[in-house]
Formats: C-alpha cells, structure tokens, sequence
C-alpha cells in the first residue's frame, strides 16, 4: 500500500475510482465484495516438496515448499518451524527491485505466517524428529510473478494449497518413509480496502495505490480468526472493522470451496 | 523461558492480582533526553521505553522528499539486553514490520501538511521487555511527539487486549502472552478511532468484538494519563488549547 | 544428488531416448505477464523459465545513464525451490556472472542508440531447473525482447552442447551436465554469430570444432521455434517486418 | 571528533570558546580539569545479568550486560571472551543514524575494550568452562540514549559498573551455581582535549566538536596505563602527553571513589 | 572490460589504436600474437601455504594459497575444495573501488577456478581427509596490486604458479606430516581481443579498454581446452573461435616454458 | 600459534639478536606501482607492506567534500594470507580503527588547504605481516604520498615501542608482540610532534615515559631512511625543497 503517490496522474485516477464508488461501482464490474477469477495449480513444480501457482486475475504467483531438518528453535525444541518468505521480484512490477526484502515484503510474509501458524493448521509437533536437536523446517517462498494487487490474498492462497500438497522427503534425508505433510485447516487471508466510505473486497491494483487504508483477516474453517493487520494510515472505527470481518469470513469460505476441488 | 502455567486466572485474579480489566502500573516521564526536539520514558508494567522525536527536519536524500507533506518516519528498537536471549543488534524482520505499523499509526493524526519536504522521526528503544512493547511504545511515541511540539489531530493512545484461559483479558503481560490464546495490540485515537490493529491467535468473531470493547476502555484509560503528564509539564498552556485533543 | 550412470549412450540412444543431435522438447508461450512491457514463459525439456522485459524506461541512479544510448541490464535469478536442494534467496557468485554473460549476448544486437539515457531490463526467473537453464533463458528473453517491441538486429538463439561417453552431443540434460566430461553453452545470431560462448570440462580442438558446428544446428532448430511462436502472436504484422530478423 | 565541521556557525562557536580559553574559562563554568556530574545506577535492567545507567552531564547511556556459553577463540582455547559493542542510536543525538557500526563507534567499543581487557581486571581464564570448546562469552552492550559529549568516559564508568554487578547465570545454562563475575580492578577511560593550548577534561559536546585533538588514557587502581589512543589531527608534544596521562590518573582516581559507593 | 567508455578521449584513443591496427602495429610495438615481459617469483609470502608474486608488463599481482581442514560440499563428500578468489583492491587502480567483489572480479575468479578445476590438475580426491566430514580447503587468493591491462592472463599464471609450490600444512592441524600438493598439468588461461578485426593476444590496458570483445581460452600441456569465455558485445564468427583456439594453445605452450624454470 | 617463550632478552640480547634499542632491518622501494600518483613497497623485518596514494582527485559522492580542503581518506587492509590464519577478506573492526588513526596521523602534516573539494586517498596494503604492520604502513605511506607530489609539512615516521620481561624495547616482533606485557604504536613528524599514540597492555607512568623516549630515537632513525630513499630516487630536486621537511 502506497500511500505516498501524489503525481496528478495518481489524483486523476482516484477521482475516477471515487466517482464510480459513489455510482456503487468498481473500475472492472466488480461488486464491492466480488472476488476476480481465481486459478490454483497445485503441484506446478517438481522439484519443490509442495508447490501451488496462483492466478488472482492478473496478479500471478508461484508458491514453493521445501523441507529440510534443522534445528529447534531453543525455546520449542519439540515443534517444527516454518519459515515464509517473499520474494517481489522486479520481474514481477516495474515498482520492485532488486535487492533483500523490504519493508512491505517483509509485513505481508510475516502475516501469511502468522495466519498459518496461529490458525494451528499444522501441528508443528508432528514435525518433530529428535527433540531439542532435530526438526523438520518448512520452507514457504512466495515468488510473485505479476503483481495485479491484491498479492496477499494470493499469497495466502496460494501458501496453504502448496502445504496441502507438501510431502515431507524423509526418504531423502534417511529418515524413513516419506509422508504427506499433515494439514487440518485452510485458513485463508482476505483483504479489504476502505475507499471513499466503502469497503471493497480484493483491491485491484489501481484500487490498492488509492485505497488508504486496508484491513486483512485471517480466517479459517470454523469462522474463527486467526490473525489481522491494518495497514495504512486511514483510522477505522470498531463498527467497520466488524463489518469487515464478517465480509472476510463470508468470503473466504467461498475461496475454500475451491480447495475442495483441488 | 519460563513454564507454561497451569491457570493464568484463580478467583478472577491474574498471575500478577491484576482482574480482568485491569492495566498495569504506568509510569511516565516527559523530556528525559535534552538532544531530542521532544522525549518521553515510560515505563509499563515491567516494560521500558524511551522515545524521542526530531522533525520537522530536512530529509535526505532528497528523493524521498514529498512535496505535499512531511514524511513520518518510524524506528522501533529492541536493546540487545532487553530481553532473556540476547538480540544481535541490528534490524529484524519482526522490528522491521512493527515500525512500520507504528509509523501508520501516526501518518493520521500528524498535520503532515504544515511541512512539505520534512522529516518527522519517531525513535522508539525498548530497554527491558514484558510483552506488549509496541503499545508501550506508542504511548511514549506520542507524548514525545507533543513533547516536540508537533501538531496534531489529537494523542494516539494504546494497549492490547488478549485471550488466555477462554476469557479476554486487557493488557497481557509475558506469560499471558508467551502462552495465551490470543493477543491483539490497538491503537486509538481519544474518540475511539483505530489506528493500530493487529491481531495474533485465534478467536470467534464474538470474543473479538468483546476484546475491541475491552481495548477501547484501556485506551481511554491511557489517554486519560498521558493527558494528565502532559498538562503536569505544560500547565495552563496544554490546557489552554487542549482542545485540538478531543 | 542422483548417482553416475555407467552410460549415457546406449545403442545411439541418451538416458531420456533422445539422439545426439536432438533437442529436448521446447515450449513458448507468449506475453504471460501483462505488468512487464514484454515477457515469455518457456519451457525446455524439465527447465520452466520465465522472461520480461521492461523499457527503455528510465535509468536511475543518474551516473549510470549512457548518453549515447540505452543500458542493458540483466538478472538472471533461480527461485529457491528450482532444484533439489533449497537455494537462498539472493544473488549468489554464480548468478552474477551469468546475468552478466547474458546481458553481453544482447548488447550487440539490441539497438540501444536509439534509446539514450536509458535502460532496457531483462529479468530471467528460473522457476524449475534441469540443465541448460542460461541458454533457455536467453531464448525466453529474446522474445520477452520482440514482445516488448525493442528493436533489434534479429532473435539471440541459444543451445549448450557437450561431451558424455567422449561424444558430442546437443543440449545436455541434468546427468548429463552433473557427469559429463564438458558443457558448453552458445547463443547466436541467425547468421550464426556468436554472442554467448562458455566452455566448462575438457575437450580436444577437434572436439571442441564439431562442438560449435552441432550448436549452429541447434540454435537454428530454436530460430525456427522462436519464429513461429511470434508469427503465430503477431501474425503477418511480424513477418512483413521479418526482415530485421535475418 | 569531527573535524571537518567547517560551517559559518561552528566557527562563531570556535571563536567564543576560544575567548573564554584565553580567559581560563569554559562555557559551563567548570574548571579545565572538572568532570560534569555523574550519576551511576547499577541493576538498572533485570532481563540483563549486569547493568548500569550512566549519566555524565547532559550524556546519558545504558549498559548492558549479557554473558552466555560459547566457544573460545582457537589461540585462547582456557580463556573467555569479551565483545564490547556500542550502539550510537539516531535517538540519541541528530547526528547519528541507524545502520551498522561506522568509525567512531568501532573506536569507542574498542577503546573501553582494550582498557578493560589490558587492565586484566577481569581473569578471563576463570571464564572458561571445558577448554577448547566452551567458555563464557561477555556481551557488553552500551546504548547511548543522548549525546551530550565524552561518550567514551560515560562508556568506560558504565561498562565496568555493569561488570562488577554481573552474575555468571550458570543455572540458566545448566552449568553449575550462579556465581558473581570476579572482577579485580576498576580500570577508567579518561578523556582530554588540547585545545587553544589547553588541556580540558570531559569535553562537553560543543568543546568535543571544536576540540582538534583528543587523548583517552585509561588507568588503574594502582595508577598504572591500561590502554591509550589519540584521535583527531593536531599533534601532541611528549610533554602534553605526559601531562595528559598525569590529568587521567588523578582524574580517575577521584571518579574511582564513586564505585566504593556502588 | 568497460564497453560503456564513451568520452572523447576514449574516442581519440580508439581512432589512434585503430589506425595503427591497419599498418598492423600495436602502441607499445608488439606484434598481434606476442605477450609482454613476464615475470613470476614463487615463494613472494612465507605466511601462505603457498604464493607467487607475477607481472606480466605494468600489471602486478601476488596469488597466496591457504590451505585449511574444513567440511567437503554434499555432493562431493569424498573432494577437497578449491575456492578462487580476486580482490581488485583500490590500491591497484584508479577504476577500482573498496567493497565486496562486483560483476568483474566475480567473472575473473570464476573463470580462472574453472580453468584450473576443469584441467583436473589437482587431483581432489587426494585432498579428502575423512569422506564426508574433513576435507582440505585451498583457499586460492589473488590480490591485484597494479592493473596494467589483462589481469586474468596474469591470474591465471599466478593461480598455477603458487599451486605448484604449495604445502599441504597436515603437521600444523595434527593431521600428519606436511606434503606437497600433487599438481598433475599447468592449465594457463589465455586472452585474446578482438579490435577492427585483428587478434591480438594479452592486451595492455588501453587495448582492453577499447576492445570490443574477449575470448578468453585455458588450454593443458596436451593442448585440450578446459575453459572458455567470451566476454563483451560483440560477436564472433566460429572461424574466429577456432583461430584464437589455436592462438591461445601455441601462447600457453610458449607461457608453460616458464614454468620449467620456476 | 607458537609457544610463549620463557625469556625475551637473554644476556641483553632479544629473540632475533636484536638490543633493547634496535630496530629491525629495513627496505625501501620507491614507485613501484604505476598506476598510483604515489607508491612504495616496504619490508620491515618480516613485514611486506605496500602503500598506494592517489590524488589529489574529485571525491564522491559530492556531499562528502569539504569545501576548504581536500578530505584524506584511508583504507588499510590485511591481504586474507598475510597471517598464519587466513583472514576473511572485507573490512574488520580492527581495519576500520587502524584505518582511522593512520588517516589523522597525516591529516595534520598534509597541506589540505590547497586543494577544496577534493579526496587524498592513502591505501596501504600488507601483504605479510609480523607485528607492526601499522607503523611500517604510516611509514610507506608517508614515501608514497611524497612519490606522489602532496604538499606536505613534512614526513611522518613511525615506530614501535613496548615491554617485555619487565624492560622497554624498541620495535616489537610478533612474539613480542603477542606474548609481551606492552605495545605503543607512534607517528611522529621530524620535530617529534606526534601525530599518532596508542598503548595496549600495562605500563607504569615512568615505564610509558622511557617507552616515548626510545620511541623519538627510533622515529629519527626511520626519518633518516626514509630522507635517504628519497634524495637517491629525485636527487638535487628533493634536497632543495627539503626544507619543508625539516
């Protein structure tokens, strides 16, 4: 979310998009709480553990898993890690560049993370190999291949469908038969802006430079919220932010659905 | 670190004899440090924060200037001994993200406007650490922000509210959060605007609203001495145009 | 990491039934991305690389403009799950030099006069490796090239050859490259200039003479490959101009 | 030091000190051998296993201690280790900024190093837990909270008041009974500045930035050298040097008495 | 090679070059095939495990060889390790900056270790002390002390040079008695440019500044080819290849005579 | 590493058969570089240390120059096999402070005045090390900045002094070095006014005394060689204008 754009340019277009809000319509047809048109292949890359390439209408993404033993943390040394990375590519958008994770890199990985680990749908325990020396480190890397707006949802999706289908290669390390990663929830992160008084669901990219401020929440299976982020500088009242979660619930079990095809 | 306890509430009582609703003591000190244009100490609980402001000031390089508005720039720290294990010194993906969120949880409430091309830079350091460092943080944050003498919509107040034993509690302390179910730093404005939101855990939407009620009542409660430290320091003066507060 | 096969030539026939002189099946998809002003997914045997192109757009920092004409850049990158042991994300020594050997076998054939003080990005994604990743780069970011309508004396074609069993063959696989007695990546022009040539292992002249000659078919049989797939895109459009191409 | 502060103002400043020079005088009214008030807090931070707050004047620093089981350097194989490090923090002063260490702050951390290590006052063989692989490792950390000149003397009473409240947490570790850090001297860093031919201690920040040179002597109980660099252009005769070490001893010696305190 | 210079002097100097090309000359009078004075004293460093000090015309510098126990790469686990490594330090240039190794040392050490590598001249399975756990590290380290054009050529000498005295340092690690490390061949690498469409072998400075493109050719004592790179814009033809194939085998032969008198 | 020796200075003779006020052999090559405005080589017992100058020469980036002066700068560096364990290349926080105490101990003799907005760079190099490698660098550098035409008030020589078995000696050995008791490094100009002063290890205030004492003599000494190079390399030229040197 950039909220420093201040060519005319960027006004021009803000007044477009608060014109066509107050009308009750979004740049593309949308309604305010419609998703764009989501792909999910899974197993898209073999020599990845799990993998999962993402289409968010013309965001595009390609998840990766791998699996490697490592040491415990010290203060859980009975539990597996998991590790999400972002990597924004400059292939990906002629605003990102070369070089280690910015700012925004690093707060959309650690939310993905933070709605996977607390949503609890994988028992880390389970990913235990010698207590307090050896445990297994999964490996989540995001690599954004078109940034259409919108990455994080994307990247939420795209991180639990690679896990789903994430084998552990015990095989390969000497460490037993290899076995599917266990997976018992599908929390899903889903964005919303705030924009000229209304809530709009999956920001495009040209809804994302104008929005200011935007809230993601993380849900899961059983409508109960596993992690949430505001970001930008807009307040929000506790009445919207309500409204939003509901909005986010509402549509990310309509993403699951998609799971169950997968 | 320490183990998990067994109950974090015993006849309504807290580890630490807090009930349900109830902050920790809060100790503030404005303008400790002379080199800064503003400075506050706070101590929270067990929490130890100092924050110091400089700006409105030039910005280099000059790329990142905005022409319209002061930049709000954010550095939120952690002493290497601030906690059990030693931090290497240095930024972390975790420090990284929580200047971030306590940048924008300023962006709102600072005229920017007044200072095209400027700088306005809100350094927060934790020296001892007890959960809920970022909310220390902004509290201190913003008295040093008015410390400065930097015009804003109002104070920024925060606090976390949190899940443990089943029951929403306000203001976790390390246990609490270390092990609890839930946790979920806030910041508001004094008329219960958000400009904080954070959340980590898991809860049902019903929890979480109690939790946002609960937030609101020890965000008031923040404001309310951070309003009292001010007029202690400034007197008549903060009083005077204490209005642009609420 | 897979063991040494005894042999890689059987009866005539490589470990995935190709001959010497066969290429390994080759895929092209056109314009994938719509944010990059140019881009080529393609895939080469098991390798899936992905190119775009950006400008000429503007280079910064300012020092590095050339007045004289648009500055070539060049990332090649492999993403951290695209072979069998995880890569760390960043630059490595490796991916340096190839990013600069790639960058090379464009600048000649790019016409960067045409462009002063800019820059043309080209940004190459290795998402799954298996041998041969430069060339089926270079071969993806010729066409993100003509995709993005930067305009050049003609198509960079490339293909590696080797030697396995002390024979020459055409485009190394992974056991082939990881065994091998010798690798040797070539990107040409049509008129069979060379603009990329490497050469990693042990190889008499005479070896090394069949070597180049075996890569010229190769890198004709890609020519054709490349050809059809902007035909196919831009359609007459492109092969009423075609003559810039040979 | 900087000694390439050329502007208009650093030159009024240059001149008004000098004048005051000329009469004997420094700005804050001191004498030219008078230390500014220091304050020394110990156990300022209970997460740290020693510490200590300092404050010199307007300079204001924290020190920290940290001691964990590490491995020894290989041509000290019986002997632990002391990092000194020092964090000049852009809160601390308008001329600092964030990144890593530069220069100034590399000298400092290892000036107070050399005059605690050199003094011997801490017997690093006693730090040693099985030789050749694990001895005690001691992180001093010194936090500057505010610049208000002769950072080092400030750094130099706060990283040994913090040694000599440390405690070795072998319980932590498994590793035996916490004992407190043995600590046989009380080695003080005294910093002057020759300017307008005179010789100053304790610079303030308004004389360390017209100052053209500086000696840091660090001394012991006994009177003896433990460590001495001077830094910034101008040259220094023999006996300004030996002038110099004399201001230091007695300077310290004086400073000293504040630790019986402790 | 800087194919970006495009100053009026660089301009001045190219036409002058160029037309001396035409009469078949070269600016320091060399004909296209002959190499400037070389010189290459073994033993320069007795800290290192092995060293050369070489200078080929104006350009100087010093290989040190290190040679250190250390853990074998995975897929290797019976090998040692060669690591090349050049420092163009600024002492050696005015082009040269402080920093870690950019674009250009990266390619000249990468290209020098594959010569070296690739020639199989040293045996790696003799440098296994216990598979998949110890293996002994060489530690090769070219310090470019003054660049006078044709730094790699140099290198390469240098590389093989300090190669061929090298101790292994087994008494020193309690690892046996020292030897001597068994080199099997003299790979030499070995520089052609290409300018107004001559050859020319080790070119000086200027030469290389103006030159349009590279090739660079490691050939061994039997004349096979163990590495090849061609570097700059501009293409070559395959008969151009092959010719400076030849070229390069007959200067490495001459270049290898050398050696017999180290 | 070896063995700490039982005795340093045996029948008054130390480990190298040096006396008490002996320094060790000395070399000097003027210009060896070609490149460089200003070079020289310089072997001191042990020791292998070159030293490069150039400038005067525009500084980047433009905010570091000083309008008044040019800006020394220095970078000594260790080359990764001049010791007995390999160094890792790159910068240490033992280079950055060496670097900065050799730069100020020129600062005050060079004439910077004369040249505003400009960068002297000194680069000092030691190719093999035994104690003593930052005084033999002030000492080349000092040479190379005359090599290279710097106007300068005059030399800078620099020695060694220390203590070992209870006794002030000159010019440490690395045994001496690192087994001893003391190690004062110095610079001083002609008129013993010194421009660099560090002390590691314990000494008396009379012990420190005769350290600086022997120091001056052996400064002199070094003076007087370093005078030599330069008369037998510019001859009559150099003697002339010696003046500024005394």
């Amino acid at each position: 979310m950039s909220s420093g754009d201040n060519t005319v340019m960027a006004e021009v277009q803000r007044d477009h998009l608060f014109n066509l809000v107050l009308k009750g319509e979004r740049a593309d047809g949308r309604a305010f709480d419609e998703f764009r048109e989501i792909t999910i292949e899974t197993r898209a890359i073999d020599t990845a553990d799990g993998s999962a390439m993402v289409t968010l209408g013309d965001t595009r993404l390609l998840v990766g898993i791998k699996v490697q033993p490592g040491e415990p943390f010290p203060d859980t040394p009975d539990k597996g890690v998991i590790i999400v990375n972002i990597e924004l590519i400059p292939l990906a958008s002629p605003d990102y560049e070369a070089g280690p994770p910015r700012e925004g890199a690093i707060e959309i990985a650690r939310v993905v993370d933070r709605g996977i680990r607390e949503s609890e749908s994988i028992d880390l325990t389970k990913l235990c190999i010698t207590e307090g020396e050896k445990v297994w480190i999964i490996f989540v890397d995001i690599h954004v291949l078109n940034n259409g707006g919108n990455i994080i949802d994307a990247a939420s999706m795209g991180a639990i469908a690679a896990l789903l289908t994430t084998t552990i290669p015990a095989a390969r390390h000497d460490l037993g038969e290899d076995t599917p990663l266990p997976v018992r929830d599908i929390p899903l992160a889903v964005t919303t802006i705030e924009f000229g008084g209304e809530m709009m669901l999956d920001p495009s990219l040209d809804e994302e430079k104008i929005a200011s401020t935007s809230l993601i929440v993380a849900t899961n299976t059983d409508g109960s919220i596993s992690g949430m982020q505001k970001t930008g500088a807009e307040p929000l009242t506790i009445d919207q932010v309500m409204r939003v979660v509901g909005m986010a619930q509402t549509a990310a079990s309509e993403i699951r659905k998609k799971f169950m095809e997968v | 670190m320490s183990e998990k306890p067994e109950h974090f509430i015993i006849d309504g009582k807290r580890l630490d004899g807090r009930s349900r609703d109830e902050l920790r003591p809060i100790k503030i000190e404005l303008s400790p440090l002379d080199r800064a244009d503003g400075s506050c100490y706070l101590e929270w609980g067990r929490n130890k924060v100092m924050a110091a402001v400089y700006g409105p000031r030039e910005l280099h390089p000059r790329h990142r200037q905005n022409m319209t508005g002061a930049v709000v720039q954010c550095r939120y720290n952690m002493a290497s001994f601030s906690v059990d294990e030693r931090i290497r010194p240095g930024p972390s993906r975790r420090s990284v993200e929580i200047s971030k969120v306590i940048r924008q949880a300023f962006e709102h409430v600072v005229f920017t406007k007044f200072f095209p091309k400027t700088a306005i830079d809100i350094y927060i350091e934790v020296l001892r650490a007890d959960a809920g460092t970022r909310t220390a943080g902004i509290n201190a944050a913003s008295l040093a922000l008015a410390d400065a003498g930097i015009p804003m919509r109002g104070l920024v107040s925060a606090c976390a509210v949190g899940k443990v034993d089943g029951e929403i509690v306000l203001d976790l302390m390390k246990e609490e959060d270390n092990f609890g179910e839930a946790d979920v730093p806030i910041a508001m404005t004094a008329d219960n605007r958000i400009t904080l939101l954070q959340m980590d855990g898991r809860m049902t939407t019903e929890e979480f609203y109690t939790a946002l009620e609960l937030a609101k009542t020890g965000c008031t409660t923040v404001y309310e001495l951070q309003r009292q430290a001010l007029i202690e320091k400034y007197g008549d003066e903060y009083r005077a145009e204490g209005g642009s507060d609420e």
